[in-house]
């Protein structure tokens, strides 16, 4: 039990914590809050398995970009302040399926690595990351950018209604 | 030469059908008919005259490499008879229609149709092989349909050609059977060399009796003998064709020929002597509670070909073709002038006939002699043939034969009396219609034809008192021309029932047979055959077409109906809601993992 | 240190993330689960550089850039198409978004 | 000679290209007739100048081999010899005489010159088949077929033609599906797709032989058709235009059969001998289940369709007994067949056109109004039924003397008596067809065109011929069909 792990599993507790109520809570703004919360618990995971750059990255697209339209989303459909009691729909499904999935995973995960040591990995500064993404991922980062850019212009053309409307 | 006049019999008036079937004019149509049946003949004749030993030759015409096929002649003793015989009756049949079919628009055909007929028998006479021979036998059946249906005023006459042919046709099922087991065994279809073949005795009985079938449908026997009297809807002349030398005929002439295979095969002899005797008695029962004299004819008919099969059942096929000429002679006789006595009073029925002796004098001598023939009087031709057929089987001695004698001299007592009954009522008393008081001779080339027929129906018989005849009749025939004590029986008979006949016609009651309705319909064999054949297979044929299209497509249609309807379930299936979809999706995934897992640790 | 801890972690955020989807009727928080399901997947790919010996350094980290991104991508258009669903129903529940082509 | 075979595949489809390139209908149709009476004249020609026999089951009078596409080893190898010869001739002339009678008549007056180009790509097709000597040459040929023959029937067919044709082409595109599956297992299996190699040394186990023709045979019997396969047949032939039917069944059903003996036996000739009491049996059941239909048929080109599947019946029977006798009875069947049924739909085509009406119970007293047309109906009915003496004869008396032959006694009888129902049958036909009274719907038509007699009368004399010279169509078949049957035989 290294510093290391016992800070991974601080963080993962309250990641995994905040997301049980991410998905459990009655009060929207609450959920898009608690969310916050969980992707910060994660970046700080990055930050102890040496991947900084991914780390401050998650930190200014997620919590910084992501969340806030999220909650301009949460705003913007007039969504009710309090409790809300019709967020959810019966859970078993879900619990079934998504606890299976969950567990499933961690049971393989456990079964896959048990209790094996790694040493602590270089820090993955923006150096060397970009020097990978800017040589071997290249023609991938060109192709992200041009997905983002219909991205950019798909959320304008489905959100305004006056563009391509039948006239 | 022998060999280019036989050729020459079938092929000229088969040039002559093909040419026929295209011409239009009447006069044109009757001229080629007359001069090929005359060729053929001539042909015929000059072929007899020039006959001194068996030929045969022939070219190969289909390999089928195991089995070849040959197309050719056979000339032997009976060939030359039969082929005379043919020859005669169809040029008379040839002149007669000319004017029997006067105010016919479609003579032009007909007359082609005659002429292929003739060609078919032909073929059948003069075939050196039996897949040849089946052709003719075959071609001659569909002619027959195709003459029979040709009054288009009798609404029966289709009916009646399609029965002719179909119940000939499934005769032929065991014909071509036959010929095929014979040619398989033998590795050929040539007569000669099937006849030299040595076959082992289930495979000529199996044979036999398969040919039998189709000899009892061609030559009306019983079982297959009710296409007969319902092909009295053809016209007269074509009933004479039919009765006398073609067709009727075809099937006795060809168990002459194939003969030595018959006579290795007893059981086959044995259901031929049963067939011969029921079919003479029946022909004559039904033939004396007849109202038409065409039907009169056509019954007697049936019953003489009964004494033909019941000679060759009793192993005298010499003396059965002898009966066969001399049936030829007089039926063919009996046919025309009853055309003539139809023609004269415009109906087929007895009942308005009657006192026609003076009105019609030459038919009535020529119908005599041909009635006396067909009774078994002395000197007429039939009395000669039939004698020698009951001594033949009187001769044989076993139980076949004294069968065949039973029924033979029971049948000449019938005969008598139909005979004598059928003569009365037409010929003498008075006119019973205004029709038979007005009748009158036909024209020249419908007498004459008559008149020259009524030569050999009335003098064929003594040829039985040459030898040279004799010899050509072929093997059997030693009865021919030899009387014996013996005959007093069946001529006793005859008398007597001719004088039977007299009686009830003097006492005005000719018609008033026991049983009548029964007889007439001839044991109502037609409605038996009716319930167990033909509405059977019809209610089959019902039944397997709606298996067909309900089951066997309805199975096609259903896969398509099925596949579309599966479809239709998948689609809506897969229009989900998104929580449905996600949660079908994400279990779906589950699943797989959990799949896979398994899968390793099973491994 | 033991890369196991990471790895649990994020099987449990995508069995969260899993549950939300399934169980959330409102579409932002779908969209909210759907995050949580791709940080775990990313922590995923951040904690595989430390075990699999790749022929390449970080390049989960980098897999891990690119997904952010595409996530940021997909939450925009995402938001945009949950907009304008509210503004032609006045709802954002997702069982209620009709399978019927609206005529 | 070589130059020959191969005009035989061009020519039509350089006539149809024409007839579809040329802007005015008439001329069209004229372009595309003269194709097909040159490419009869070239596939005539083929008889000439043979080359002698090497080898004793398959050996080419010519042939042609070319790679097509080495990649995959797919070549370009036709040839002729005596079994296709008489088939190829029956597919020009039958095309030639379809051709001529679209010259004068079209269906609803819709596009004459395209349906001319159709019938060419038919053409191309069909000879393909015949003269195909890989199976994958074969196959493509094969296929070539169906597209424009379900184009044919869609495009110019009767009023439910959409779903017949649309049944006409899944169904048989089932069937090829199971062929083409035959035919890789053949071509895995031998390691080539030549077919004279395959034939003259067949290299395939007896496992992969009774496999592969068992896929074969139920391809191909889809095509011919064999019961219980046979229901494509009876609506794609009632909905067909009149030059559709012909040709359907004149020589597309012929592919079936062909194949059949020509791959099916040829290449496997174990799976031949293990399979062929089952398909005995299929065909006795065809043939009766043929004729007892049409005795209570009630629509005259649905009883002349049901009537082709006992005809097709006989001739897979005659291919069921391996004997030389059934093969040359079934390669004499497949022509009369072809000729016999090509007329009977012409007739019935230009009896409907007349008469607005296929109904058994609306027609009658044909030979009253019409008496060549009820003439003629009546020699193709009489001819159909295997009258001695006419071409279908042959085939149907000696696949029963095959039967006998094999030692199927109960098959043969069986078969014979199916051909005692075929004269039922037809005779049925002509008795409500063209005997009795005249009924209204044949009063008053219109007399028969030059045209329609021009392209009626070689299949007359042909079914004439035929039948006195058999040796026409027999003797050239001969030595293919010895040495085939020396294979099947030989244990």
């Amino acid at each position: 039990m290294t510093a290391a792990d016992v800070l991974l599993i601080a963080l993962g507790a309250i990641a995994v914590g905040s997301g049980v109520l991410v998905v459990t809570t009655k009060h929207l703004v609450r959920a898009g809050l608690w969310l916050v919360v969980t992707l910060a618990a994660v970046a700080g995971a990055y930050l102890v398995l040496g991947a900084e750059l991914v780390a401050w990255v998650q930190v200014l697209l997620y919590v910084g970009a992501v969340v806030i339209l999220l909650l301009f989303a949460v705003m913007l459909t007039r969504a009710p302040i309090g409790a809300s009691d019709d967020l959810d729909r019966p859970r078993w499904p879900g619990v079934l399926i998504g606890g299976g999935a969950g567990l499933g995973l961690a049971a393989l995960f456990v079964a896959a690595y048990g209790w094996m040591k790694v040493p602590r990995p270089p820090s993955g500064t923006a150096e060397r990351l970009g020097e990978q993404i800017f040589s071997v991922w290249v023609l991938p980062f060109e192709v992200v950018g041009v997905l983002l850019l219909a991205a950019l212009v798909g959320a304008i053309v489905v959100s305004r209604p006056d563009i391509g409307a039948r006239r | 030469m022998n060999v280019a006049l036989a050729a020459a019999m079938p092929l000229a008036p088969l040039a002559a059908a093909l040419v026929g079937f295209l011409l239009r004019s009447r006069r044109s149509a009757a001229a080629l008919a007359i001069t090929a049946t005359s060729a053929a003949l001539l042909a015929a004749v000059i072929l007899a005259l020039r006959f001194d030993k068996p030929v045969s030759d022939g070219y190969r015409a289909a390999d089928f490499v195991d089995l070849t096929v040959e197309f050719g002649v056979r000339v032997n003793g009976p060939t030359t008879l039969m082929a005379l015989a043919v020859g005669a009756v169809a040029l008379a049949v040839q002149v007669y229609s000319v004017t029997y079919l006067r105010d016919d628009d479609r003579y032009a055909p007909y007359a082609a149709q005659v002429s292929l007929f003739t060609a078919a028998m032909m073929t059948v006479v003069v075939a050196s092989d039996l897949v040849q021979l089946l052709i003719g036998w075959e071609v001659m059946g569909i002619c027959s349909y195709l003459l029979i249906g040709h009054d288009r005023r009798l609404p029966e006459a289709p009916r009646a050609a399609v029965k002719a042919f179909l119940v000939t046709r499934v005769g032929d099922v065991g014909f071509l059977l036959g010929i095929a087991v014979l040619g398989y065994h033998a590795g050929t279809f040539r007569i000669d060399d099937v006849l030299a073949h040595d076959y082992t005795g289930a495979q000529l009985t199996t044979a036999c009796l398969l040919l039998l079938a189709g000899v009892a449908g061609k030559s009306a026997q019983f079982p297959l003998h009710t296409w007969l009297p319902d092909a009295m809807a053809g016209p007269t002349p074509i009933s004479a064709l039919i009765h006398a030398a073609t067709m009727v005929a075809a099937g006795v002439y060809v168990v002459t020929q194939l003969f030595p295979l018959f006579a290795q095969a007893p059981a086959a002899l044995t259901v031929l002597a049963v067939m011969a005797a029921i079919t003479m008695l029946l022909g004559a029962l039904a033939a004396m509670a007849q109202a038409d004299i065409k039907r009169v004819l056509a019954w007697s008919t049936v019953s003489q070909l009964g004494y033909m099969t019941g000679a060759l059942a009793v192993k005298a096929p010499g003396t059965a073709m002898f009966h066969l000429l001399t049936h030829a002679a007089f039926k063919a006789l009996l046919f025309l002038a009853a055309g003539a006595v139809i023609h004269a009073v415009g109906s087929n029925l007895i009942s308005v006939t009657g006192g026609l002796r003076r009105s019609m004098p030459a038919t009535f001598a020529a119908t005599t002699i041909g009635l006396a023939a067909l009774a078994g009087l002395p000197p007429f031709s039939g009395f000669w043939s039939k004698e020698a057929i009951l001594a033949a089987a009187m001769d044989e001695g076993t139980g076949p034969g004294w069968l065949v004698y039973v029924a033979g001299a029971a049948t000449v007592a019938l005969t008598g009396w139909y005979a004598t009954s059928l003569w009365l009522q037409v010929f003498l008393g008075r006119p019973r219609s205004p029709a038979a008081d007005h009748a009158h001779e036909p024209g020249p080339a419908m007498r004459y034809p008559v008149l020259l027929l009524a030569v050999p129906a009335a003098l064929l018989g003594f040829a039985g008192l040459a030898g040279g005849f004799v010899d050509r009749l072929g093997p059997g025939a030693e009865e021919v021309g030899h009387l014996s004590a013996a005959l007093v029986v069946p001529l006793g008979l005859a008398l007597a029932g001719a004088a039977v006949a007299w009686v009830m016609w003097r006492r005005g009651r000719a018609a008033d047979v026991p049983a009548r309705a029964l007889l007439a319909d001839a044991f109502h064999l037609d409605a038996v055959q009716a319930a167990v054949v033909s509405r059977p297979v019809s209610a089959l044929a019902g039944a397997v077409r709606r298996a067909d299209e309900t089951a066997v497509d309805g199975a096609v249609l259903g896969t398509g109906a099925a596949a579309l309807r599966s479809g239709t379930v998948l689609a809506g299936a897969h229009r989900a809601a998104l929580p449905r979809a996600a949660g079908a999706a994400l279990g779906g995934a589950l699943l797989l993992g959990l799949a896979a897992i398994l899968l390793e640790w099973v491994r | 240190m033991h890369p196991v801890i990471a790895y649990v972690i994020a099987a449990l955020l995508v069995g969260l993330g899993v549950y939300g989807i399934l169980a959330r009727r409102n579409a932002i928080l779908v969209l909210m689960a759907v995050e949580l399901l791709l940080n775990g997947v990313n922590l995923v790919l951040v904690a595989a550089d430390t075990t699999v010996k790749a022929a390449l350094p970080a390049t989960g980290q980098a897999f891990a850039l690119f997904v952010i991104v595409l996530a940021a991508a997909e939450i925009g258009v995402g938001l945009a198409i949950v907009l304008q669903l509210y503004r032609m129903r006045r709802s954002v529940a997702v069982d209620e978004v009709p399978l019927e082509r609206v005529p | 000679m070589n130059a020959v075979l191969v005009a035989v595949l061009v020519i039509p489809a350089l006539g149809a290209l024409a007839s579809v390139v040329i802007r005015s209908d008439r001329a069209g149709r004229v372009a595309g007739t003269v194709a097909a009476a040159l490419s009869l004249v070239a596939a005539a020609l083929l008889a000439v100048d043979r080359a002698p026999a090497t080898g004793d089951r398959l050996s080419p009078w010519h042939q042609v081999d070319v790679a097509w596409v080495p990649a995959v080893q797919l070549r370009f190898h036709v040839g002729v010899d005596g079994v296709s010869y008489p088939l190829v001739v029956l597919t020009a002339l039958l095309t030639l005489l379809c051709c001529l009678y679209s010259l004068w008549q079209v269906p609803g007056e819709r596009n004459g010159r395209q349906l001319v180009a159709l019938l060419l790509v038919v053409e191309v097709g069909i000879v393909g088949v015949f003269l195909a000597l890989d199976l994958i040459l074969f196959f493509v040929f094969f296929e070539l077929v169906l597209l424009p023959m379900y184009a044919i029937i869609a495009g110019w067919g009767g009023p439910e033609r959409r779903a017949a044709a649309r049944k006409f082409v899944l169904y048989t595109l089932f069937g090829s599906v199971i062929l083409l599956v035959g035919l890789l297992v053949v071509v895995t299996g031998a390691n080539t797709a030549d077919l004279v190699t395959l034939t003259e040394s067949s290299t395939l186990g007896a496992n992969a032989q009774r496999v592969a023709f068992v896929l074969l045979a139920v391809g191909f019997a889809v095509k011919s058709p064999l019961w219980p396969l046979h229901t494509w047949l009876p609506d794609a032939h009632t909905e067909a235009p009149t030059v559709g039917s012909v040709i359907l069944a004149g020589v597309l059903l012929k592919m079936g059969t062909y194949g059949l003996l020509r791959i099916g036996v040829g290449v496997a000739p174990d799976g031949a001998r293990w399979a062929s009491p089952v398909l005995a049996g299929l065909a006795v059941a065809a043939i009766l289940v043929g004729g007892l239909v049409c005795l209570a048929q009630t629509e005259l080109k649905r009883l002349i369709a049901y009537s082709s599947v006992g005809h097709m019946g006989f001739v897979l029977l005659g291919i069921a007994t391996l004997t030389t006798t059934g093969f040359q009875a079934a390669l004499i069947g497949n022509l009369a067949h072809g000729v016999i049924t090509g007329l009977l739909f012409f007739l019935a085509g230009a009896i409907k056109d007349r008469a607005h009406t296929g109904d058994l119970g609306q027609l009658g007293g044909l030979r009253e109004t019409a008496p060549v047309l009820a003439g003629l109906l009546g020699f193709a009915a009489i001819a159909s039924l295997g009258l001695p003496g006419l071409a279908g004869f042959w085939g149907e008396a000696f696949a029963v003397v095959a039967a006998v032959q094999r030692g199927w006694p109960v098959a043969a009888v069986l078969a014979a008596l199916g051909g005692a129902l075929a004269a039922a049958y037809f005779l049925r036909l002509l008795r409500r067809a063209t005997h009795g009274p005249a009924a209204p719907a044949v009063v008053g038509l219109s007399p028969l065109h030059r045209f329609e007699l021009a392209a009626w009368a070689p299949l007359v004399l042909l079914a004439i011929a035929l039948g006195l010279v058999p040796a026409l169509a027999l003797t050239p078949s001969a030595h293919p069909v010895r040495g085939l049957t020396a294979v099947t035989h030989a244990d």
